[in-house]
């Protein structure tokens, strides 16, 4: 009934992350067994949705000094000053190496790597390979994989539990997905590569599958989850889908307008409106004050009321089908063939959509959460090096980065540990089979569908924990959630097959959204300033002295989330005023 | 070496007759089949044709053209049977029945351009 | 415009149903709904046990290819209204065991992408110190086509071949051998023909050609397999002509 | 007890019908281009016929010429110069697909292989035409 089998080194996840945290693994110690257990078929993963571009510094005129600043800037000072410093320093080194596995990034003329300005870094330092970076990455890394036999993949399995014994994380629990077998994998490490949660929100440019499965399994484990408060969002998606529209629309001229056709930026501080673009200013501004400077538009009634919400355009259609092509071809291909408009001829309804979760489960610089035998990278993970606002292109070497760390340090530990006790493992394993029976497969009565909660927690994490955040909402939507926490209980399952079945999955995903939620939202209650991301209408200041802190969230035995704070750690760069347009 | 199989011997012969015959047969097929026959055109008198067959270069154009044409169509027909019927069970006797029809045509050409007097 | 459409859609549940079947369901129709908007607007709100893959719906993470109105789609790049009045069905795709509903089993792709080596081989690595490999901008171009694959499989349900004969390589995979051996980087191409030019590698391929007029990425694989089938030609006649040239 | 882990491996594979190249025009189209082949085998048979009856003499030689002209070779022969055509035609449109020549590292357009194909085909097309009918 219960199937079982046991590896070495057990990953979560097979996105960027992942895929670089197994290869890491097997280049240190062949002889290790890992497994890659994934929900999706690895190239599925998100990671292959990114399009701009991964930062390090090649290029002469640059140095790490000044990436370093830039992203500790960009932080807005919350970042950890040693995290940083290696990032930046092994990014290139891991951007190399993925080129020297194929990672088809764009060149120069002379054949060396091609570099992008992107934005907020000073310099030259995105690489990229065409506007299908994310893409190129995960395709290379899950074909380099295929290469290493002593990888063994679980795909399409869905992880439900950790498996802990003695206060050490020894496997997993997981669905396999085809058959609906209950498996539980055994294993002396587990990494968690799960990446982000970003459909807790409605509007987001997240796929379906990023559901914060990996932070709630570290959350109910014990593991504490850091800086979860601080959410980013990316002013131009498109209403309902949440695809992204690149800023290069808008730094190729594109205008914003409200619903009166007025450029609406000028009213909030960013510059006065030019035919052409300038740098820093109007339409160029910094990414979080052009989200806040929609929220208030909202408020005066100036957006425009669409089909999935309020709305604001942006406007393309002046620079003409000819820049078009030439220039955004990838906008115009989004829009037309995934949302049936044209640029050319009508304007794009766009509105501010959750992008990116700085926060996660809280590791140190090899990737080790406080939880002996679990480690996480990627965005499941914060090694703190976003702090309070993500820079664009750092994610992507991030996962680079602290997935080889991650890897090499579990090989490690794995290498030095016992064989987990099976018999202990095992109870726990049918604890969770049953778990699941009782409470989805075989259970009669309830009422509660899937996406009604769903939809009811999307929209109260909008309205409490969005662009900008008040006590009193915050309250009211941390109420909420422990309302829907409790109709979860009486959610009704139209499907009671084993094979693929996918309500089952989003009834589980559900649930992990829902404690994700919570932690979001009671973290971002506690912080009474504003910083970065995270910005507070009742505490529009920031204040170092009390919140110069990551905070850490920890699941306390009634399910209800507690939060403490964890110093930053400053090394050589004092905290600063964050400057746009001067 | 790892094993393979004859499979690129037969598709350059394949290829090489389909290219042949895209550039020589349909003018040979109108000619002969129809203009000729229909009377459109006046053909080669029964002697001038004979004449411009005792060339070698003719002979050796006319068993290059029907040698090469037969093995395109071997590869082609052989393919089409596989698919277009779902027999290639029958894997063996296709084979025999195409390559081997090519290769008996071959024969055939060289004997007849051979024994032209 | 209608308000609604009608989709006709696979059910088939392994457990219970011996083969597969329609079930047809009533659906708004909007400007911008794409067939997975239409999906799952059913899942949601109709009957939450219809079971379909998807992930991104933007096109690029592979998974959500049914066969719609008889044709391989990626559903989240094909709007409802092109079916107008309707009824649209969408099928599981083509070629492929049926697992659950519209989900099939897609293992056997996987193995052979592995089998075709679809990784950068070198004679001898270079270290990460030593920096890049150069390589132009239009050594890359040379292969970027083929690295655009998504693996969506698109392509294994219109080919015909791939369907009466489920050996057959395929055309993904072979693009995709193709594309590292169009790297100027890659040092592998005789290692990926020892596997390619066995019977059911490369020759199998009768150039049907379809499978590049439903590629939603424009990778061509029926180009990339006339051009293996070129390359091991030419191996072929320099082995010939050169048995002792070892390699 | 079947309980719901119970493993159902069963999959259902469809069976490709023997007519799927009826199902899509494209289909057919590759159909009728492989069907050509039987064409290309039949102007073999009837050029090794037309040298035999030479080989053999005048009344032979006047005998076949007769034998071309009855209707039903006449609309096979027509039948078959369709077909070649198509043959033709569909050879060297997919042709710079399997070459993809470049020069100077840019990719050489379809049309530049594909024009030399057709303008070859007409000269020597003509060529074979003009030997034949200039005695
Ligand atoms: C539209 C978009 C554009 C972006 N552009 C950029 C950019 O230009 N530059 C940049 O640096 N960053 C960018 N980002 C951010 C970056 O892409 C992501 O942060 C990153 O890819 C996350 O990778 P990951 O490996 O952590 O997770 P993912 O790639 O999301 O992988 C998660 C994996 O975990 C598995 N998984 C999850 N839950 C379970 C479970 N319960 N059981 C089993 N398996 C599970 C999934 O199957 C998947 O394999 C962008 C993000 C988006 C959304
Ligand atoms: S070649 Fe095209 S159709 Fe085939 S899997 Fe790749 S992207 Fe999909
Ligand atoms: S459709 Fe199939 S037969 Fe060849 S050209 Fe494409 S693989
Ligand atoms: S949902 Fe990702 S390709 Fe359609």
């Amino acid at each position: 009934m219960l199937d079982v089998s046991s590896h070495d080194v057990l990953l979560v996840g097979g996105g960027g992350a992942g895929l670089r945290a197994a290869i890491a693994i097997s280049e240190a110690d062949a002889g290790l067994s890992v497994a890659i257990v994934s929900k999706v078929y690895p190239m599925r993963s998100h990671t292959v949705s990114a399009e701009g571009g991964a930062a390090g510094v090649i290029h002469p005129d640059d140095s790490l000094e000044e990436h370093i600043y830039d992203t500790i800037s960009g932080g807005d000072w919350l970042c950890d000053q040693d995290a940083v410093e290696t990032f930046v320093k092994e990014a290139p080194e891991e951007l190399l190496r993925l080129e020297h596995w194929g990672c088809p990034w764009s060149r120069q003329e002379d054949g060396h790597i091609a570099v992008r300005p992107f934005g907020g870094m000073k310099k030259t330092r995105t690489w990229f390979a065409a506007d299908k970076t994310g893409f190129h990455l995960l395709h290379t890394l899950f074909q380099t994989s295929l290469k290493f036999s002593a990888i063994t993949r679980y795909d399409e399995y869905f992880v439900t539990r950790l498996l802990i014994n003695d206060g050490c994380v020894q496997g997993v629990v997981a669905i396999e997905l085809a058959t609906g077998r209950i498996q539980a994998i055994i294993a002396k490490a587990v990494i968690l590569c799960t990446g982000g949660c970003g459909r807790v929100f409605r509007f987001t440019t997240n796929a379906s599958i990023k559901t914060g499965d990996g932070m709630a399994l570290a959350y109910r484990a014990g593991a504490p989850l850091k800086d979860m408060e601080f959410v980013q969002y990316h002013p131009t998606g498109l209403p309902f889908t949440g695809i992204l529209i690149t800023e290069a629309a808008r730094a190729e001229g594109g205008y914003l307008l409200n619903k009166e056709g007025y450029r609406y930026l000028q009213d909030y501080n960013l510059g006065t409106p030019q035919p052409k673009p300038v740098l820093r200013s109007m339409e160029l501004g910094p990414r979080d004050r052009l989200s806040q400077a929609f929220v208030k538009e909202q408020e005066q009634g100036r957006t425009s009321e669409g089909l999935y919400g309020p709305v604001v355009y942006l406007d393309l259609r002046h620079l003409g089908e000819k820049v078009i092509n030439a220039r955004l071809p990838f906008v115009r291909e989004l829009c037309l063939k995934y949302e049936n408009i044209d640029p050319v001829k009508e304007l794009i309804p766009v509105r501010p959509v959750v992008h990116y979760m700085m926060g996660g489960v809280h590791t140190d610089l090899n990737g080790a959460t406080p939880l002996k035998g679990l480690y996480a990278a990627g965005e499941v993970a914060c090694v703190s090096i976003n702090g309070a606002n993500r820079l664009g292109s750092n994610s992507l070497p991030e996962l680079l980065v602290f997935g080889a760390r991650a890897g090499r340090a579990a090989a490690a530990f794995a290498a030095g540990q016992q064989a987990p006790n099976r018999r202990q493992i095992l109870a726990q394993a049918l604890d969770e089979e049953t778990r699941l029976h009782d409470q989805f497969l075989q259970k009669s009565g309830g009422r509660e569908r899937i996406s009604t909660l769903r939809d009811e927690m999307q929209t109260t994490m909008e309205k409490g924990a969005g662009i900008y955040r008040r006590g009193d909402l915050l309250t009211h939507t941390a109420g909420k959630l422990i309302e829907l926490q409790e109709r979860l209980g009486s959610v009704t399952l139209y499907d009671r097959s084993h094979v693929f079945n996918t309500e089952l999955v989003s009834a589980l995903e559900l649930s992990f959204m829902l404690d994700v939620a919570e932690c979001i939202t009671h973290a971002a209650l506690q912080r009474t300033e504003s910083r970065g991301a995270h910005q507070r209408t009742d505490f529009p200041a920031r204040n170092d002295e009390r919140f110069l802190a990551h905070s850490l969230v920890y699941r306390q035995t009634d399910g209800r989330p507690r939060t403490e704070y964890l110093p930053v750690t400053i090394t050589r760069w004092p905290p600063g005023e964050r400057v746009y347009g001067r | 070496m790892g094993k393979r199989s004859n499979e690129p011997f037969l598709w350059l012969l394949f290829s090489a007759g389909g290219m042949l015959a895209a550039i020589l047969i349909p003018i040979h097929v109108f000619l002969f089949g129809l203009a000729f026959p229909l009377g459109w055109l006046h053909g080669p008198s029964y002697q001038s044709l004979l004449e411009l067959l005792k060339q070698p270069l003719t002979r050796l154009y006319f068993f290059v053209l029907c040698t090469l044409s037969l093995f395109h169509w071997a590869h082609r027909f052989r393919y089409t049977l596989y698919d277009g019927l779902q027999i290639k069970h029958l894997d063996e006797l296709i084979n025999t029945f195409c390559y081997g029809g090519a290769a008996l045509g071959t024969v055939l050409a060289a004997y007849l351009l051979w024994r032209i007097p | 415009m209608a308000d609604r459409i009608t989709l006709k859609v696979t059910r088939y549940d392994p457990g219970r149903d011996h083969e597969p079947g329609f079930q047809t369901y009533e659906v708004p129709l909007r400007k911008d709904w794409v067939v997975l908007d239409a999906l799952n607007y059913v899942k949601d709100k109709v009957d939450g046990s219809l079971s379909f893959r998807w992930s991104c719906r933007m096109g690029i993470c592979g998974s959500c290819g049914m066969m719609v109105n008889g044709e391989p789609k990626l559903t989240c790049a094909t709007f409802v209204s092109e079916y107008m009045p309707g009824p649209v069905s969408v099928e599981p795709l083509k070629h492929f065991p049926i697992l659950r509903d519209l989900i099939v089993d897609i293992s056997d792709f996987l193995e052979k992408l592995t089998k075709v080596k679809p990784w950068l081989i070198r004679e001898e690595e270079r270290r990460v110190v030593d920096g890049e490999y150069l390589q132009t901008p239009e050594q890359a171009d040379t292969f970027r086509q083929f690295s655009m694959c998504i693996n969506c499989l698109l392509c294994y349900a219109a080919c015909p071949v791939y369907g009466l004969d489920p050996l057959f390589t395929g055309p993904a995979a072979i693009a995709l051998a193709q594309r590292y051996n169009t790297d100027s980087r890659d040092q592998g191409t005789n290692e990926r023909l020892d596997i390619l030019s066995q019977h059911d590698g490369i020759w199998g391929c009768t150039f049907v050609g379809d499978c590049t007029r439903v590629c939603p990425k424009h990778v061509d694989p029926a180009g990339a397999i006339q051009q293996y089938k070129l390359t091991a030609a030419k191996e072929w006649i320099k082995s010939l002509l050169m048995p002792w040239g070892g390699r | 007890m079947a309980g719901p882990t119970e493993y159902l491996p069963k999959t259902f594979r469809p069976r490709v019908s023997t007519y799927w190249w009826l199902g899509r025009w494209s289909y057919l189209k590759f159909i009728l281009r492989e069907l050509s082949s039987i064409f290309i085998a039949w102007f073999v048979i009837l050029t090794l016929l037309q040298i035999s009856a030479l080989k053999r003499g005048p009344a032979d030689y006047v005998q076949l010429q007769e034998w071309l002209r009855r209707p039903i070779l006449v609309a096979l022969n027509a039948l078959s110069l369709f077909f070649v055509v198509f043959h033709t035609v569909t050879w060297f449109n997919l042709a710079p697909k399997a070459m993809s020549i470049r020069v100077r590292g840019k990719p050489v357009s379809n049309l530049l292989i594909t024009a030399p194909n057709y303008l070859a085909w007409l000269a020597i097309s003509a060529a074979v035409a003009w030997l034949l009918l200039r005695g």
